[in-house]
Formats: C-alpha cells, sequence, structure tokens
C-alpha cells in the first residue's frame, strides 16, 4: 500500500467490522472472565482463603502429597491413614485430572520462580477456570448460531448460579474445572462434525481424555455423542464428515480414557459404555454398506442388505446379551441406574440414597439456578429446531436429556447450566437481532450498537453473525411504526437480564458462599459471630492425640479429618466400601457395651460426633442418624431393626417419648453427655435441643467405656477417648448380698490419723507383784 | 463415481451362487476403477485386517490373560484400521471432486 | 436332511404375506417433535419427578392461631421441597415465558400491522408476566429473597 | 575400689528393687506367731516394714512415687486404716504394678471384704468359717473348723502352687466365692466336695454362700498391668503352729508328720511377689528376608522375618524365656497369618510370605498361660499392594500382542512413506 494513501486508509480501515469485531470480541471475553472471577470471591473475602466442603480437602491433600513426592509416587500412593485397618489405593480410586492442572500450574510457577503455595492454587483453580468455560462456550455457541449469541453465552455462563454453586473460590473439586473440559469437548466435537477432518477429531479425543481424567461425568459425553450420531443416522443425515468424526473420536478416546487408573477397563466392561461402542460398530456397518450399495444394483444391493443388517444385527444382540449373562460385562452401576428408576437407590444402596444432592429437584432450584434463563431456554431449542442442521440436533439432544437428568438429582443441575446459557443466548441473541434493525428501506448492514456496555455484566451485543442479508425480505410500506414497539422490547428485555445479573450475585453471596467449615450467623444487630468449631477441633486432634491415633466418625468428616487433623480415619467420604460403613454406623446405632466391642475390634482411640443442639445447626449427626440405621440395618439385619428407633407412633423423637434403644444407643449418649446440666437461657427448661426443639429424654448418665475429651465452644464438635480395658473386673452380681452395711462415718480427722481395729486386744497394765518373795 | 454394471439377469439364479457372482463382479470392477494410490490404501488396510483377525483369533484360543496387552493390540489394529478408512473416504471425496491433491490441503468439502 | 424339512410344508401352505412397514410410522415433523420436548419440559422444571418420588401433598396446610388448619400453596423456606400445585404453577410460568420469546419471533415475517402489534404486544407481556410472576413466587417460597 | 563398691551397691539396689514390703498387722503379736513364715521371706531378701493396720503414719504414696513394692495385709479385722491408707489406695497401688497377699480370718472387717470386691473375689460375712465334718484335724475344738485341705484340689498351675504332691494343708478361717466367668481371677485352692461356709455357733438357717468345691480357700488374680493379689481365707495358714502341725484326720486315721502348708506359702509367695512367672519382652525386628531394616511400607507377596526377644525371671536374674509354644500373629481385624515362633535361646524368629491382601496389619504375639505374667507385644506396619512398575512384564503368552503393536506403528511408518512419495501416473493427475 503507498504511503501517500495511507493516511485516509487509516481511517476507512479503522471502521472494517473484521477488526472491530475481534476487538469487542476479546474486550467482552475478558470482561466475562474477570466478572466470573470476581463474583466467586465472596467466600474469600467474607471468611479466608480456605478450602471448603468435604471432597476439596481430599483433593487438597493428594495434590499436596503429589506436588511433594511427584507424580509416581502420587500414583502409586498406599495412604495407610484412610479407610483404617483397610487403606486405600489413592493412586487407582481417584480422578488424577484436577491434581495433575493444579500440580502442572505450581510446577510453571515455581519453574519461573514464582514461590505461590499449592494452597492458594486449589483455592483459585475453579474461579480460574470459569474464565475459561466461558470462552469454550462462546466458540461453542458460536460453531452452533453465531459470534453474538457466542458472547452472550459467555457472559451468562461467567455469572450463571447454576455453575458458580459448584466453582466458588475454594471448593476445590472436580466439576470446576470438568465442565470446562466438557464444554470443549463438545465445542471440538461440533468443529469436527462440521469440518469432517480427522485433525479436528483427534482434538476432541485428547479433550475427551482430559475430561476423563476429571470427572466421573465423562460418563454423559461418552453416551451424548454416540446419541447425536445415533440421531443423525435415523434422519438419514448420515454422511463421510460424521462418519470419520465419530470414528476417529471413538476409538482414539476409548484407548486413551483407559489410561486412567480408576476408569482400567470399565470403557468395555460396563454397560454405560456399551452404547459408544454399538453405536461405532453400526456406522462402521452403513458406511460398508453404503461403499457397497456404490458398486452392485437394486436388487441384489436389497438381498445383500437384508442379509448383512438381519446378521449384524443378530450377532451384535447375541454377543451383548452373552458377554451380559457372562458376567463380562457389569449391569448398569446403581449410580447410573438410578438416573433411570428413581426409586432404586433408596431401597437398595441406602449410601447413594442419603446423599443430600441426590434428591430429585424442585423447581425452586431451576428458578434459583437460571433465572430468566430457564424461560429463554425452551426459545433456543425452538430457533434451534427451526434451523436444523447437523450439530443443532447435537445441542437439542444435549438439552432434552440434561433437563431430565437435572430433575432427576440436583447435582446434575450442573450439567444442565452450560446447554442452558447456549440456548438462551440464541434465544436472546435472535430476539435482539429482530428487535433491533428498523424496517427502514435503508436499512444497511453495519448497525452499530447503542446500547453502552454496562460496567457490571455487559450486554454489548453487536450485529455481527450470520450476516444474513436482511434484503431479501422485501420492505413492507405498513410497518414504519415499528421502531418504537421494538424499543420498548428492547428495554424491558434489557431491564431483565441486568435483574438476571442482580439475582446471580444475590443468590452467589446468600446460597453458595459459606464455606461450611466456617459457620457465620449473623445477631440483629447486624454484626456477624464466626463459629469456628470445626477447624478448633481439628486442630486439638491434630496437637493433643497420638500420630497413629485412630478417629471413628460418621464417614462426611472423613476427609476433613484427614486434611486438617491429620490423623487416621476409619471411614471417609470415598465411600468404597458399604460394608466398613455399616460396621461403623452398628457401632454408632447400638448401646454402649457392644459398642465398646466393635470399637476394641477396629482399634479405635476417639469418637467425633458433631452436635448441633446447642447452636441450632440442622446438619449435626442426629438429623443424620436415621441413614445411619438403615445403612447398618443393610448389613446387619439381626442385630439393627430401624422399627426400634422409632416411637410406637412411628415418630423419631429424642424426648422422654423417644424410644428407649434410641435414648441409650451410643450416638445420643456422645451427642447429649452432660447436656442435661446445661441450660441454655433462662426460658428454656435444662438439656433443651435447639435443632429438634425439644427437652431431651435420657439426661445424666455415665459414660463406662469413653471418657470426655475435647467438647468445641458452641459444643458443634464433641470428641470421646475410647479407654482401655479395666484393670481389675469388678465383681458384678455379687452372689453373697451385701450386708445392711453399718452407716461407717470416718473417725478420721485431719488431725488424728488413726485408724481401728476391731477386738483390740486391751493391754491389762501389769502389777509388780507386792512384797518381794 | 464408477459407472454400475447390469446384471440384473444374474438375479434369477440360486442365491448361493448369486453371491459368488455379485463378489465376484465386485472384484473386477475394483480392480479397474479404483486409482493406484487407493489400492496402497487399500493393501494397507487388508494388511492391518490380517494382523487384527490372526490376533483375534489367538487370543480366542490362548485366552486374555494379558488382557491389557491384548486390547492394546488389537484396538491399535482397529484404530488404525478406521484412520486408515477415514483416508480413504477423504481421499475418495477429493478425487470425485476432481480438485488437485496438494500436501497441506485440509478437505473443505461438505 | 432336505426331506426332513420339507415335510411340514406338504402339510401347511406357507402364507403369502407382504409385511409393510405401517404407514403411520414416519419420521415425525420438527414441529412436533418441539412440542414434545417442550411439554417434556413444562413437566420436568415443574419437579414432577420430585412430586413422583415424595408424593409430597398438593396443597400443604398450616393450623393458624385459632387453630383451624389453612391451605398453604408454597412450602415455605424449603429450597429443596415443594407441592404439586406450586411445582406446575412455576413450569406453567416458565413454558409461558418461552412461548414469549417464541411468538416474538413469528412477528418477523409479513402480516398485517394490527396482528403484528398484537403479537409483539402478546409476546412481550407474557415474557414480563412470566418473569416477575417467578419473583413473586419466590418470594413467598424464600422471604428473604433479594432482601441484603 | 571405688567401681568396684559402685558396682555391689548397683546391683544390690537392682537385687533389692522390687523388695520393698510393708506388713500391715492386727496386733504386734502376729509377729511372732508368724515368725517362719517373715523369716524365709526376709532370706529371701524383702525388706519387711511392719506397721499396725491403724497407724496414723501408714502411706502408700509418697511425692507421686510409690513407697513399697509389696503389701502384705495380716489384718483381717481392720476397720479402718490408718493414715492415708484405704480401700481406693490399695487400689491404685494395685494399678500402678504393687503386689499384695492379704489374709482374712473368720472375725474380717469391712475394709478386707470391699478390697476383695474390688478384686472380684467376695469374702463371707463376719464370723463365718469354712466348716468340713469329714475332713477336720484332730485338734480341732469341736467345731470342725480346722479342716484339712487335700493337696489335689489345688490348681494344677506348678508356677503359683509349686509340686501338687504336697501333704495335706490346714486351714482355719473365712471361706471365699468368685465368679466364674471373671477372666482375671485364679481359684488356686478350692474346699473338698463337702465343705461349706457357715456361721459355725448358729444353726444353719438359709442355704451357705459358698458350698462345696466353689468355696474358695485361696484365690489369685493377675490384673491386666501384670499386678498380682493373692487372697487368703485364714491367717493362721502362714501361723508356726500351722507350719510345723502334723495332720491327722479325724475320721481316718490317716497322719502326716508335718502339713504342707509351708510349702505351698512359699511357692504362693514367690508367684505373689513376682520372683517366679514374670516375662519381659526384648527387641522386636522385623524385615524384609535379606535387608536389616524394616522398610517404610511392605509390599504384597513379600518374604518378611520377625524376631522378637524374650526373657524370664529366675531368681532374680533375667534369662531367656524357654518356652516353645509363643505364637505369632499377622492380624488386620482377623489373623490372615498364625505361626508358632522358632525358639533359639529366648530369640524367637519366624519367616513368612506377606498375604496377598493390601491393608494396615499388626505383628502380634499375644501370650497368656496361667501363672506367667500376660505378655502382649503389637507392632503396626501397612502392606501396600504392587507398584506400577512391579506387574509381570513381557509375559511370553503375550508375544503376539507386543508384534502385532509394533508392526501397526512400522506400518503407518512406511505406509505414509510410500503414500506420500508415490507419483502418480502423469494421465491420472491430467484428468
Amino acid at each position: 500500500m503507498a504511503d501517500a494513501g495511507v493516511k485516509n486508509d487509516i481511517r476507512s480501515n479503522m471502521w472494517r467490522t473484521g477488526a472491530w469485531q475481534s476487538l469487542l470480541t476479546f474486550f467482552i471475553l475478558s470482561l466475562a472472565w474477570l466478572v466470573g472471577f470476581s463474583s466467586r470471591l465472596f467466600a474469600v473475602i467474607r471468611f479466608e482463603s480456605i478450602i471448603h466442603e468435604f471432597d476439596p480437602w481430599f483433593n487438597y491433600r493428594s495434590t499436596h502429597y503429589m506436588v511433594e513426592h511427584g507424580f509416581y509416587n502420587f500414583l502409586n500412593w498406599f495412604d495407610d491413614t484412610a479407610w483404617y485397618p483397610l487403606g486405600r489405593i489413592v493412586g487407582g480410586t481417584v480422578y488424577p485430572g484436577l491434581m495433575v492442572t493444579s500440580g502442572t500450574i505450581h510446577w510453571i510457577l515455581h519453574m519461573l520462580h514464582i514461590p505461590v503455595h499449592i494452597r492458594d492454587i486449589c483455592v483459585f483453580l475453579a474461579p480460574i477456570f470459569s474464565g475459561m468455560t466461558a470462552i469454550a462456550v462462546y466458540f461453542f455457541t458460536k460453531e452452533i448460531w453465531s459470534a453474538g449469541a457466542g458472547l452472550f453465552a459467555a457472559c451468562f455462563i461467567a455469572i450463571v448460579p447454576g455453575y458458580i454453586s459448584r466453582s466458588v473460590a475454594g471448593s476445590y473439586d472436580n466439576e470446576g474445572i470438568a465442565i470446562f473440559a466438557l464444554m470443549f469437548t463438545y465445542y471440538l466435537w461440533i468443529k469436527s462434525v462440521k469440518t469432517g477432518s480427522m485433525f479436528w477429531a483427534i482434538f476432541t479425543a485428547l479433550s475427551y481424555f482430559y475430561m476423563v481424567s476429571a470427572w466421573g461425568g465423562y460418563v454423559f459425553i461418552i453416551n451424548l455423542i454416540p446419541l447425536h450420531v445415533f440421531v443423525l443416522l435415523l434422519m438419514g443425515r448420515y454422511s463421510k464428515r460424521v462418519y470419520i468424526a465419530y470414528s476417529t473420536f471413538f476409538i482414539t478416546g476409548l484407548i486413551l480414557s483407559m489410561q486412567i487408573p480408576f476408569v482400567g477397563f470399565q470403557p468395555i466392561k460396563t454397560s454405560e459404555h456399551m452404547a459408544s461402542a454399538g453405536v461405532f460398530a453400526l456406522i462402521n456397518a452403513y458406511a460398508v454398506i453404503k461403499y457397497v450399495q456404490s458398486f452392485l444394483t437394486k436388487a441384489e444391493f436389497k438381498f445383500f442388505f437384508i442379509s448383512a443388517v438381519g446378521g449384524a444385527a443378530s450377532i451384535i444382540f447375541c454377543t451383548v446379551v452373552g458377554l451380559t449373562w457372562a458376567g463380562v460385562i457389569h449391569p448398569w452401576s446403581g449410580r447410573f441406574y438410578s438416573l433411570w428408576d428413581t426409586g432404586y437407590a433408596k431401597i437398595h444402596i441406602p449410601i447413594i440414597a442419603s446423599v443430600s444432592e441426590h434428591q430429585p429437584t424442585t423447581w425452586v432450584s431451576f428458578f434459583f439456578d437460571l433465572h430468566i434463563l430457564v424461560c429463554a431456554f425452551p426459545a433456543g431449542v425452538w430457533y434451534c429446531v427451526k434451523h436444523v442442521n447437523d450439530e443443532r440436533v447435537f445441542v437439542i439432544l444435549y438439552a432434552i436429556f440434561a433437563s431430565y437428568f437435572a430433575g432427576v438429582m440436583v447435582r446434575l443441575m450442573l450439567t444442565l447450566t452450560p446447554v442452558v446459557c447456549v440456548l438462551a443466548a440464541i434465544a436472546f441473541s435472535k430476539t435482539f437481532e429482530i428487535y433491533l434493525k428498523d424496517d427502514a428501506p435503508k436499512s444497511s448492514g453495519k448497525e452499530t450498537s447503542e446500547e453502552p456496555a454496562e460496567s457490571k455484566n455487559d450486554r454489548l451485543y453487536d450485529k455481527v453473525g450470520k450476516t444474513k442479508k436482511t434484503k431479501e425480505e422485501k420492505p413492507k410500506d405498513q410497518d414504519a411504526m415499528g421502531m418504537n414497539i421494538k424499543t420498548i422490547v428492547i428495554i424491558a428485555l434489557l431491564m431483565i437480564l441486568m435483574l438476571f445479573a442482580v439475582h446471580c450475585t444475590w443468590v452467589t453471596s446468600s446460597a453458595y458462599s459459606s464455606p461450611s467449615i466456617v459457620l457465620a450467623s449473623y445477631n440483629h444487630d447486624g454484626s456477624r459471630t464466626i463459629l469456628d468449631d470445626f477447624r478448633e477441633a481439628y486442630y486439638w486432634l491434630r496437637q493433643n492425640t497420638d500420630d497413629k491415633a485412630r478417629i471413628m466418625s460418621w464417614w462426611d468428616y472423613g476427609y476433613q479429618i484427614a486434611g486438617m487433623g491429620n490423623r487416621t480415619t476409619l471411614v471417609d467420604n470415598n465411600t468404597w466400601n458399604n460394608s466398613h460403613i455399616a460396621l461403623v454406623g452398628k457401632a454408632m446405632s447400638s448401646n454402649e457395651t457392644a459398642a465398646y466391642d466393635i470399637m476394641r475390634q477396629l482399634d479405635v482411640n476417639y469418637v467425633l460426633v458433631i452436635f448441633g443442639g446447642v447452636i441450632g445447626y440442622s446438619g449435626d449427626d442426629i438429623n443424620k442418624f436415621l441413614w445411619m440405621v438403615r445403612i447398618a440395618e443393610g448389613e446387619h439385619p439381626r442385630d439393627i431393626k430401624e422399627a426400634d428407633y422409632f416411637t410406637p407412633q412411628g415418630e423419631f423423637r429424642v424426648d422422654s417419648a423417644g424410644s428407649q434403644t434410641l435414648l441409650n444407643c451410643l450416638m445420643y449418649k456422645l451427642s447429649y453427655y452432660r447436656f442435661g446440666e446445661l441450660q441454655l437461657d433462662f426460658r428454656s427448661p435444662a438439656g433443651y435441643d435447639r435443632t429438634r426443639g425439644v427437652e431431651i429424654g435420657n439426661k445424666n448418665f455415665k459414660l463406662t467405656h469413653l471418657e470426655e475429651a475435647y467438647t468445641s465452644e458452641h459444643w458443634l464438635v464433641r470428641i470421646y477417648k475410647v479407654k482401655d480395658l479395666e484393670n481389675r473386673e469388678k465383681v458384678a452380681k455379687p452372689t453373697i448380698p451385701a450386708q445392711k452395711w453399718k452407716k461407717r462415718t470416718s473417725k478420721k480427722t485431719s488431725r488424728k490419723r488413726t485408724g481401728s481395729i476391731k477386738n483390740q486386744p486391751k493391754i491389762v497394765k501389769g502389777k509388780r507383784k507386792s512384797g518381794k518373795k | 463415481m464408477s459407472k454400475r454394471g447390469d446384471t440384473s439377469a444374474a438375479l434369477k439364479s440360486a442365491p448361493s451362487e448369486n453371491l459368488v457372482s455379485v463378489l465376484k463382479k465386485f472384484y473386477d470392477e475394483y480392480m479397474t476403477s479404483t486409482s493406484k494410490r487407493l489400492k496402497i490404501v487399500d493393501a494397507y488396510l487388508v494388511y492391518i485386517l490380517f494382523t487384527g483377525v490372526i490376533q483375534f483369533v489367538y487370543c480366542a484360543l490362548v485366552g486374555t490373560f494379558p488382557f491389557n496387552s491384548f486390547l492394546s493390540g488389537f484396538i491399535s489394529t482397529v484404530g488404525s484400521f478406521v484412520l486408515a478408512v477415514c483416508l480413504r473416504l477423504q481421499l475418495s471425496s477429493i478425487s470425485s471432486d476432481r480438485v488437485v491433491w496438494c500436501f497441506h490441503y485440509r478437505p473443505r468439502s461438505c | 436332511m432336505e426331506a426332513i424339512f420339507s415335510i411340514p410344508f406338504t402339510v401347511l401352505e406357507v402364507p403369502n404375506l407382504k409385511l409393510k412397514r405401517p404407514g403411520w410410522v414416519k419420521q415425525p415433523s420438527a414441529m412436533v417433535m418441539f412440542s414434545m420436548v417442550l411439554f417434556s419440559y413444562f413437566l420436568v422444571t415443574g419437579g414432577i419427578i420430585y412430586d413422583v418420588i415424595v408424593e409430597p401433598p398438593s396443597i400443604g396446610s398450616t393450623t393458624d392461631e385459632r387453630g383451624n388448619s389453612k391451605p398453604v400453596a408454597f412450602m415455605p423456606y424449603r429450597v429443596n421441597g415443594q407441592y404439586i400445585m406450586e411445582g406446575l404453577a412455576s413450569s406453567f410460568l416458565f413454558t409461558i415465558g418461552g412461548l414469549g420469546f417464541v411468538i416474538l419471533d413469528r412477528t418477523n415475517h409479513s402480516m398485517p400491522r394490527l396482528n403484528r402489534i398484537l403479537l409483539i404486544s402478546v409476546g412481550f407481556i407474557s415474557i414480563l408476566i412470566s418473569f416477575f410472576m417467578c419473583r413473586v413466587f419466590m418470594r413467598m417460597k424464600l422471604p428473604g429473597y433479594l432482601m441484603a | 575400689m571405688l567401681r568396684f563398691s559402685l558396682f555391689i551397691a548397683i546391683c544390690v539396689c537392682s537385687v533389692l528393687a522390687n523388695k520393698r514390703t510393708l506388713v500391715l498387722v492386727d496386733n504386734w503379736s502376729i509377729r511372732e506367731t508368724h515368725s517362719v513364715f517373715f523369716r524365709t521371706l526376709r532370706d529371701r531378701g524383702f525388706e519387711l516394714t511392719f506397721k499396725t493396720a491403724d497407724d496414723s503414719s501408714l502411706a502408700l504414696v509418697k511425692y507421686g512415687e510409690f513407697l513399697y513394692d509389696n503389701l502384705i495385709l495380716f489384718s483381717p479385722s481392720v476397720e479402718e486404716f490408718g493414715g492415708s491408707l484405704d480401700v481406693a489406695a490399695i487400689t491404685n497401688f494395685i494399678d500402678g504394678g504393687g503386689n499384695v497377699l492379704v489374709a482374712a480370718s473368720s472375725d474380717i472387717g469391712d475394709p478386707i471384704r470391699e478390697l476383695a470386691t474390688e478384686c472380684g473375689v467376695e469374702f463371707d460375712y463376719e464370723k463365718t468359717a469354712v466348716i468340713d465334718h469329714l475332713n477336720y484335724d484332730i485338734k480341732d475344738q469341736g467345731k470342725h473348723t480346722m479342716i484339712i485341705a487335700d493337696s489335689k484340689n489345688l490348681l494344677d498351675a506348678p508356677l503359683i502352687v509349686g509340686s501338687k504332691n504336697i501333704n495335706p494343708l490346714l486351714y482355719r478361717g473365712v471361706g471365699m466365692v468368685a465368679d466364674p466367668e471373671n477372666p482375671l481371677v485364679l481359684s488356686v485352692l478350692h474346699a473338698s466336695s463337702t465343705a461349706y461356709s457357715f456361721s459355725p455357733d448358729k444353726a444353719i438357717d438359709d442355704y451357705p454362700h459358698a458350698v462345696g468345691k466353689n468355696t474358695l480357700l485361696v484365690a489369685a488374680l493377675q490384673a491386666r498391668n501384670n499386678a498380682r493379689v493373692v487372697f487368703l481365707g485364714s491367717l493362721d495358714f502362714f501361723s508356726d503352729e500351722f507350719f510345723t502341725f502334723s495332720v491327722q484326720s479325724g475320721m481316718s486315721n490317716k497322719q502326716f508328720p508335718k502339713s504342707g502348708n509351708e510349702d505351698l506359702a512359699l511357692s504362693l509367695t514367690q508367684w505373689v511377689f513376682k520372683e517366679k512367672g514374670v516375662l519381659r519382652v526384648g527387641a522386636v525386628k522385623h524385615n524384609k528376608q535379606g535387608e536389616k531394616e524394616p522398610p517404610q511400607a511392605y509390599t504384597v507377596f513379600d518374604m518378611v522375618d520377625y524376631s522378637i526377644e524374650i526373657e524370664e525371671l529366675k531368681d532374680g536374674k533375667w534369662k531367656p524365656f524357654s518356652g516353645q509354644d509363643v505364637q505369632l500373629e499377622f492380624v488386620r481385624i482377623d489373623p490372615f497369618v498364625r505361626t508358632t515362633l522358632k525358639n533359639s535361646n529366648g530369640k524367637f524368629h519366624i519367616t513368612f510370605k506377606l498375604p496377598d491382601v493390601y491393608g494396615v496389619y499388626k505383628f502380634q504375639v499375644d501370650y497368656n498361660r496361667v501363672g506367667y505374667t500376660h505378655l502382649y507385644s503389637t507392632t503396626q506396619v501397612s502392606v501396600r499392594p504392587l507398584q506400577h512398575t512391579q506387574y509381570e512384564r513381557f509375559i511370553y503368552s503375550a508375544y503376539p500382542y507386543y508384534t502385532s503393536a509394533f508392526s501397526m506403528m512400522v506400518g503407518v511408518c512406511v505406509f505414509s512413506l510410500v503414500f506420500l512419495h508415490f507419483k502418480e501416473e502423469p494421465k491420472e493427475k491430467k484428468e
């Protein structure tokens, strides 16, 4: 370009849409990343930068171990302080993706001599990945619909509560990075279906490998992609692109996913993966038939086709049945099965049903997590159905199945959130597209956006995207009035989106930002009191108990005891061994002597119990007690019967009307030991349990085999030491009835200490014989 | 696409030799029409198929003791077979579009 | 060997039936699929699965201070609990909101001016109604909603 | 010279280490009536301190340490101990590892009975005695309370009772009863089947508390911390008279020149004051075969050799224990391996293969024989599964798979070489 003409050229290409578009996209995405990151920091700002909840503690502990001892020692790590005395092979029972990710970040930073402690990386890993999820969703929607919709989707996913709930700063969990991997894999899958090149298919397989290493939810991918291919085949949309994309992805993904020790041979053993293998066989058969068809005449082909299809179908069917019957393919795993038969878990595997995240979803959590997106979601499906093509079929299938699964389990709300953001973005972008262009005849392609981008949650949208030529609509004379009505609609929609941002921030700050280790209660004058009982007790354990001390508690607190208390635990949140948990459940729900035998058998030194009666904390062990009984009854039906713990009228009560077995079981005694003497406030009687709102039935009882070792400030965590066997066995049932003891008062005083002996010989003072002999 | 011979006359004969004739026709059809390059790919495919089948038979006979090595061997054959088929598909779609094949060119056809 | 197989056919006569795919089995059109999806969406977001498993009462009842029981539509203070009626009502609102957007889209192609204005207003009003009713429902459900 | 005397002093006090004994008596006359018994103790090096039970300066603990190692209670009729002594102090003394020898008599007081119930033995009431109308001695004053206990009723535990074929024993005192389920109490000597325990001068108006064989004359308790307590119903058992009396049963005219009391008293005191039947664990070593130090964690299928040194106290000196029946258990909730240890001069060792189940295990030696102190030693080790590098590699039957995998790699390279450098014939290129 000659220098002379450069000056006016600059001005002209300043306004070229390409340049502006990429700048705008970069700006919006970085803003989304920033907003996503900052809206996840409530917990860190209010309390401190700690690891929350339960599972993150184990993830943090194993990451710390990996950073110190190196990856291979982590892979072969045999943790003998967990599940005493069984121990746990950590390498083979954990998804290593999370640890490897934060380990690599830590390694890179340390290579650049930026000494960041691994805990800070773990705390801020999820917020960082939330930004990357926004970018992945942007690309995904850009492939599905248009760049404008992509920007909308990025902004939605950055702050939508459904995703924030699992990726708050401090919740260092698989889901934090898994949603990024999920959306990135789907983006690459759509890319490979559109282009039909092996390059993208291999990338999909690699991203799928990362997803398999990160989260158990990879099963959702390995079932949705084959379903998409199967539906494409049904709809007769088979093409070379689909074949190349799926077969390359499947075979590479299969061999990669088997590299994770935890997954092992599942991809070819469990029925959850059979769908993908079946579709692989089907698409290959279809390809062969298509190929052969190009050679043979119609008639021959018909005969060949029928025999081939019949043969293939029967072979596949009997192999699958045979393998399942022979036990080579394991039937559906419990968790997956409970997706279909929703009542299954409650009866057969009480452990799965006891987890609060596995309860079915109510309408509140839909609105709570997604707000206005719930309404825009069907409209998005409508647009995709109206202009259907290969990739939009995928989104529709994703939407249908994710919404059903989210209905079954609250926890799967997380997999629904990305697709809701995508489809709502499509709906909003299309609506804005329609209502922003004024239908005046001179309508030219480059309307620049009028609305200034709000700082809090930028709503800047631009007209770029499918540059559908608006010319072909013939301008009608009578809709000149359109613009003012349209602006009203636009203003209202913007106002709704702004309220969406307000709702998201409120929900994040109030509902999803409590670290659940540190409880904050706000008294009426607005000041905040921090209840730090958990950490106080765990620190006591760490300082005052023997290194090899074994702690028995319910499995919810296993990871925290191991993480903060650094002690051996009997059961923890991994819930891999049902009978071991049932043994602990039986110890907790039987009376003290029977429990003492179990505790001696398991060499328990301390028992830890969470008791919320003093401050009204509802998540304490008494409220979980029925699950302990059910799980114990599952394994020991003769000794523990759930009915014994209810009153004759079938209520579960801890007051005087409660059942006697309940009032004398170990859990009751450990929770309410010395609680009868405590009078919380003048109105309520002594021993008034604030959580259940009743006065406890069995008061001032003694503990024979345990002694109270530590009770935290608000009685939230209570630790008991298990005493050794008695040194001398006292006479239990005296065969010689005790005499009516003569009331013996000790005649000894502080000064006169002489005792008394019964028939004291009287010393008679001898007289000198009178006179000499 | 390759032309299709008219063999409707053969239809009425008994199904078994119908199959044989179909296969024979398919074979010489194949020999004449496919280009040299596709023939190389097909040779490679047959080679892979060959190793895969042998291995599967061996495993069926001996049993699946070192299961992971059987898997590695077998899936690597299936994998390379599938990748080669994809390559062949892309090649045949390229040649059908009469577009000159150049090394770094990524096929954009639908 | 062949002879044995042919014995039954000397007695039975092979029926000459033509198996044809039943007429009605054809690929459903896009809009039929969409309506089925929308209906299932209506049920799922209404928490129908929760209703099936937990079988809550359709309308709850509490006793007010004078002792006589008073029906209550919303189970207050519990995010993970609902009655059947409240679930269906709110999912009805969600679907109305979705249809509002769809109606807004339908106004895009040519129709007389009055119809167009009416359609725009219907779509627009249904979105606003569904949104604000949902906020009201939320406030009834969680009294502390959006308070500081 | 100085070093030599220092050496003598050390070995003397080491011998005397657990010989400090407090004897509580009802009245000073017991020193004379039981002089032979005390003489034998003093000859064996015991440092006896005599006090009356109501002495005001009585104390077992001073500045948190026990003043005495052994306690002899020859004060049946005490009603309240003097000084800071009471039943609780005595039980603490037992829990602290002290040994107690208690002799009661017909006029037994409440503290002694209370002390007995604390240890799992029950004395009969005051003024009751063990009466046997068939096995009473000729010298009995007519109430048949001076009974002859046949040596065959002794517990067959040579460490406690010495040899069983000793002369019959003379016994005049109160009876005892013990609960058979109590794991710690041993009935050393029980009365004959015709004996019963009741007040001699009262008409029998209800069922006696102890009848026949479950009337115990001598009961022994070894607490879980290996403290030893012996209860005897008769103070006269240790008296000089009973030591020297000739035994002649009132019914049959068999006569024995001397009673077996002295021999039984000797072996009882040797057992109760821990001169016999005391075991001690020395060094416990375990390592993989061929290594010196124990590894941080064992791996399944390892060959492990384990050794434990056990010593027995024989007349004052620790000698290697000669038992052949010491067993080792490799326990994870339940024992996976249970073997008898080979004894080579007190060093018990075994080499065995670890089970193929990973977990946290314990090497547990739990030697519990009547008469011996309870020997219990556990060492916790963790047995990890195979590392990912320890699995079997290059399995012969897998060679076809290796060849197929490598041939695939080679195949791809060759194919890509051939394919990429393949010159199309000119004519096709023009098409």
